[in-house]
């Protein structure tokens, strides 16, 4: 085997150690050795430290994925693949998938973040599917910090920058704001595309003497080690070059190229070029078919000189696929490319003797089995530990939070409302074009965003969702409760959920702790898939998200799409309608037992503690019978809005409706908890009741009791709607009506226990994020 | 009556725009690609908002030298329709076919939200379906939307009667002088707007106030076309 | 003979430079009270090939008016270094 | 002292400047064929007071590494020029 000149010898690599900066470990080289039956040279041994990375091969986290449900009747595709597909009927199929960017986007965050949303459209259009929508979800640390607002600011320019260009809407997603992540941002970005099942492509490389080409744009020294880089512990200190300048524009030419290259039906696999570019495409595409694969260096296009097929086989510049066409197809590829200003060059052939083999020119640079690089990855069964404090935690938490009067209580709405996590995200959103395609019938601001089918009367519900806190205080309930968000979310838009797509973000794996934490969640994840019957068909793990040693929390992010039978069942949560009822699906009396634990509110007002308190109990059975109830009387035509309870309890759901709806609310909680409780409850009497009473409405009113859904009816649909709850066993109250002024009033014991005007609470609400920002 | 959508590389409006006109005007409409050198044949042009060539250097810079544009300038001055929305509008200034340069935003912010716009000039080809002085729901989605003119061409705009729609309820979402959002040129057959009519053509879109931007366009041709028949 | 031509593009002095503001706002921010005004432009670093400083010269500029300016609100200069 | 920095800020050499080669593409088209390579990046001017012109480019170099640019990314140069 010839190396570069240039290049370390396969002795150096051994005796200097080379192989450890590429993060390999000495049971790994050995592993290597073994595989290769000699010593890897330098291209050999960068390509097995990418391929064996945590990035590419999920060596810790790929026993823990294997336990999520991954199939069903709707499923077309499952992971695996660069994105999973589900059929919503008529010939129809979504594809999605959802990704990680936090790395790049703490150091670089514009285009950290930007090259994110790019990575995953190539992910989605790969598979044949048109792009139709992009959502993200966003954690950074409180926006007192300077630095936290830069890293803020610029990530959601960067998404939108790139998002804006390209012509994909933005439609959706959620930003959470803690202490946690400062200096270690989150950023996933899910994409939607919608494709006819005739349309499906694979990342297969089968069919030898078929043509192998690198089409898009050229390659240059960028990121390299990146997807090594990901997986880093300090990622500040590491390699600084692994940061990409997107291109958007160009991946616009790209997508539209690739399109209607796969519709000509000349095309036998195609991928894209993501973390470890040509490497690991190459691999995988080679994996899937049981083929082989020559690629000659010489042949790439660079973008700037003297590249080494070392820098070439790892380099990371974006907006990049690798294809393989039928033999004698390429003037195709060549015709399509030509129009859209694009390069499309033959850079290999599928080979059946299972190597991957790069070549520059005559000389032969690597050759490694590609079931070496793949299969043989490494799986580690990391020790896992329950951490102490989980069994510390106490019950829910005693009076003295409860504000002391009616005005400081008032005081306490206006300020959760006002709390960058619970504000309005339009700061956000509004930087995102999330109209073009003119199909966006549902926009930011409600529970989820709606995406009209062209050509049919049916729309897809989708949405992005995950608590980091809550799967601190319970990694399992958390699990379930990131998943029943996302669904209650679509269902309270008028969808059927069809299935996940999840972001798994940790800390340190090699912390047993940690590694506990997201064993447990994915076993919480995967219990509730199962019961909503909404399988796993794509994701994507993100480890090492720690700064100075102290892990994020675990963060899973679900993404859910879900099938709107008609475009009359689409409801908003906006409560628009004067006189009609404020009803509850569920229990309104579930924060009496629940407590405030993991609530915003406790971590508004008593930071220090709030991490000392359990979870609300979740029970998936009652969840799932609620959202069935919910969906019903939606598509029964009962409701004119819904909206589920989540973060900061019933007062934020009430007052998210009621600015959305532009309408005031009255709600009496003595009707409500009198319905829930029969007699005894409502009105105890006289003397003590002040303290009790404020106790009592922090709680119904802060708590964050899952399963709970929020509906605005018409008088003559009520009964309608009760009986629909009965028969799925579910609790159902009247909270109170919706009104023509812009009171905003809650009764308790006969008294007025909160009164504000609905501007002044929108202007809390609204304006919060804006003003940090300015 | 024929429209021709023009598309550049990095034009995304452009589907949306042939989907406006075939709803609202119940006419066909076809893609015209951006090396195309002849547009004689169309009644109406539609330069459709998105990101021609990344919107790099400056928004629609690099799209005005694009063959077409030859082919636009020249329909123009036939009198043919001329309607540039977003970036369509960004490019009909560069190429001189519209008065003024669209800025950054003053926020510096790309900003995507529905606006109220007031109907300034009713007489236009564009606008007459509109009620002269009646505010409208369109959505705007743009990062350079600021119109800039200085003070005498503002002046001879006016006193034309150019200006079109400007933001209302005093919001000006980006800077605009005089809070213009759309201007036509002084023969009145090129019409360039920040704000995207073809978005706002239906109730599930959130307005279906732009539809009458299409709808004007077509009366006008009609009448222009029983003149002629007559 | 080879180029590089150095193009400074600003904003016409009466057109307002937002951009500016706001860099000039973030510096305050951070202390620098001594930053009185701050405009924010393009650079453009042009390489290219001509038969004189002349000639040079000539190209730039005519670049600089068709495309690389929009003389409606925009002033731009330039220097010229031969490279080789 | 017064000074005027003019601060020039470009993509370093091997990152990835897609709007310098969307330019250069635009000035081929558009026949200038002697053009090689174009690069587009930031031209700040910054007014500001100092006591020396040691002064002034410290406070000139320290805003650039703190605000004005990201040197994952980026580099640049200044003049520095006293104008009172
Ligand atoms: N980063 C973001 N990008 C786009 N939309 C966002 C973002 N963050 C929040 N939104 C939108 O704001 C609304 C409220 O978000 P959130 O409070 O997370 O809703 P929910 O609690 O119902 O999940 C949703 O419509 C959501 O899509
Ligand atoms: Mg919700």
């Amino acid at each position: 085997m010839n190396t570069s000149t240039l290049d370390p010898s396969a002795r150096e690599v051994r005796e200097r150690g080379i192989y450890r900066q590429f993060g390999l470990t000495d049971a790994e080289y050995a592993r290597i050795v073994e595989l290769q039956g000699r010593e890897p040279n330098y291209v050999e041994t960068g390509i097995f430290s990418v391929m064996w990375s945590e990035h590419c091969s999920y060596k810790s986290s790929r026993r823990l994925l294997r336990r999520f449900p991954t199939s069903g009747p709707m499923v077309l595709q499952g992971p695996g693949e660069n994105a999973g597909i589900v059929d919503i009927g008529d010939g129809l199929a979504v594809a999605f998938k959802i990704e990680s960017h936090n790395h790049p986007t703490a150091i670089e965050p514009f285009q950290g973040a930007a090259t994110g949303v790019g990575g995953i459209i190539r992910d989605v259009f790969t598979m044949g599917a048109r792009p139709i929508a992009l959502l993200n979800s966003l954690r950074f640390g409180p926006l007192d910090d300077a630095h936290n607002r830069y890293l803020f600011g610029h990530s959601v320019a960067g998404i939108g920058g790139y998002g804006n260009c390209i012509g994909i809407p933005t439609v959706g997603g959620e930003v959470v704001f803690d202490e946690r992540y400062t200096h270690n941002p989150l950023v996933n970005a899910m994409c939607v595309g919608l494709m006819r099942h005739d349309q499906i492509a694979r990342g297969a490389a089968s069919g030898v003497g078929n043509p192998v080409l690198v089409v898009g744009a050229r390659t240059g020294r960028d990121g390299i080690h990146g997807a090594t880089f990901a997986s880093a512990q300090d990622p500040g200190a590491k390699e600084r070059s692994a940061v990409q300048v997107g291109d958007p524009f160009m991946e616009k030419l790209l997508m539209e190229a690739c399109l209607e290259l796969i519709a000509t039906g000349e095309v036998v696999g195609i991928q894209d070029m993501g973390a470890a570019g040509l490497t690991s495409s190459s691999a995988e595409m080679a994996s899937r078919a049981g083929s082989g694969i020559t690629l000659d260096m010489a042949r790439v296009p660079c973008r700037e000189t003297g590249m080494t097929p070392y820098e070439i086989m790892l380099s990371e510049s974006q907006e990049r696929m690798l294809v393989v066409m039928k033999r004698g197809q390429e003037h195709v590829a060549d015709a399509i490319f030509d129009k859209w200003g694009l390069e499309a060059t033959v850079v290999g052939h599928v080979t059946d003797d299972g190597l991957l083999r790069i070549v520059e020119g005559e000389r032969v640079a690597a050759e490694i089995p590609v079931t070496a690089l793949v299969d043989e990855a490494p799986v580690l069964e990391r020790p896992s530990q329950r951490p102490d404090y989980l069994d510390a935690l106490k019950e829910a938490p005693g009076d003295h939070f409860a504000p002391r009067s009616r005005a400081e209580l008032e005081a306490d709405v206006l300020a959760l409302l006002a709390r960058p996590t619970i504000a309005s995200k339009e700061w956000v959103y509004r930087q995102y074009d999330s109209m073009v395609r003119t199909e966006t019938f549902v926009r930011p601001g409600s529970d989820a965003a709606v995406v009209g089918v062209p050509g049919t009367k049916r729309a897809l519900a989708m949405t992005t969702d995950g608590n980091g806190r809550q799967v601190y205080l319970d990694p399992y309930a958390g699990g379930a409760l990131a998943v029943a968000e996302a669904a209650r979310n679509l269902v309270c838009s008028g969808a059927e959920p069809l299935a996940v797509t999840d972001c798994l973000n940790y800390g340190n794996p090699e912390k047993p702790e940690t590694y506990y934490l997201f064993e447990r969640s994915v076993d919480g994840m995967s219990d509730a898939c199962r019961a909503l019957g909404t399988p796993v068909i794509s994701g994507n793990v993100s480890l090492y998200n720690e700064t100075g040693g102290q892990d994020i929390y675990p963060t899973p992010v679900i993404g859910m799409v879900g099938l709107i039978a008609q475009h009359e069942h689409i409801t908003t949560s906006a409560f628009a309608v004067a006189s009609h009822q404020v009803l509850m699906l569920g229990r309104v009396d579930a924060p009496l037992q629940d407590g405030l634990g993991g609530s915003e509110y406790l971590a508004m007002k008593a930071p220090d503690e709030a991490l000392s308190w359990r979870l609300p109990a979740f029970d998936l059975t009652l969840e799932r019978a609620v959202q069935s109830a919910c969906l019903d009387a939606i598509r029964a035509g009962l409701v004119q809005a819904a909206h589920d309870v989540s973060d900061g309890g019933l007062i934020t759901a009430l007052c998210e409706a009621a600015i959305a709806g532009g309408r005031g609310l009255a709600i009496d909680l003595d009707v409500a908890l009198g319905q829930a409780l029969g007699s005894e409850s409502s009105r105890p009497d006289g003397s003590g009741a002040n303290t009790r009473g404020q106790d009592l409405i922090t709680r119904l009113l802060f708590a964050e009791s899952p399963s709970r859904i929020l509906l605005a009816v018409a008088d003559a649909d009520v009964e309608a709607v009760r009986a629909i709850a009965a028969k799925h066993k579910v609790p159902m109250v009247t909270l109170g009506q919706v009104l023509a002024e812009s009171d905003f009033t809650v009764q308790l014991h006969g008294h007025v226990a909160l009164s504000l005007k609905v501007d002044t609470m929108e202007t809390a609400w609204r304006g919060a994020i804006s003003e940090w920002m300015r | 009556m024929r429209t021709a959508v023009v598309q550049f590389p990095g034009s995304n409006c452009d589907e949306d725009a042939v989907k406006a006109v075939v709803s609202v005007m119940g006419a066909s409409a076809e893609l015209v690609w951006h090396t195309t050198a002849d547009l004689s044949a169309y009644d109406l042009i539609v330069i459709p908002g998105g990101f021609s060539y990344g919107d790099y250097l400056r928004s629609g810079a690099i799209a005005r030298f694009s063959p077409v544009m030859a082919a636009v300038s020249a329909a123009a001055a036939r009198g043919q329709y001329v309607l540039g929305i977003c970036n369509g509008f960004q490019i009909l200034t560069e190429a001189g076919l519209l008065p003024g340069a669209l800025r950054r935003n003053e926020s510096l912010q790309y900003r995507c939200e529905l606006v109220d716009l007031k109907v300034e000039n009713a007489n236009t080809a564009f606008s007459r379906d509109y009620v002269a002085g009646e505010t409208v729901r369109i959505p705007i989605a743009h990062g350079d939307g600021n119109y800039y003119v200085d003070e005498a061409q503002l002046a001879g705009m006016e006193a034309r009667r150019q200006i079109v729609f400007r933001y209302a309820s005093e919001y000006n979402p980006n800077g605009s002088v005089a809070d213009i959002a759309g201007v036509v040129n002084e023969s009145g057959n090129v019409l360039g707007m920040m704000p995207h009519p073809e978005r706002a053509v239906h109730a599930l879109l959130g307005s279906a106030d732009g539809a009458r931007v299409f709808s004007s366009i077509l009366t006008s041709w009609r009448d222009a076309h029983e003149h002629v028949n007559a | 003979m080879k180029y590089k031509a150095s193009i400074y593009v600003t904003l016409k002095g009466s057109v307002l430079d937002p951009q500016g503001s706001a860099v000039s706002k973030a510096l305050h921010a951070l202390q620098y009270e001594a930053v009185d005004d701050v405009r924010v432009g393009k650079y453009i670093e042009v390489r290219l090939r001509a038969a004189s400083d002349a000639d040079a010269g000539q190209q730039v500029e005519r670049m600089c008016e068709q495309l690389l300016t929009n003389p409606v609100i925009e002033t731009y200069s330039y220097t010229l270094e031969a490279t080789a």
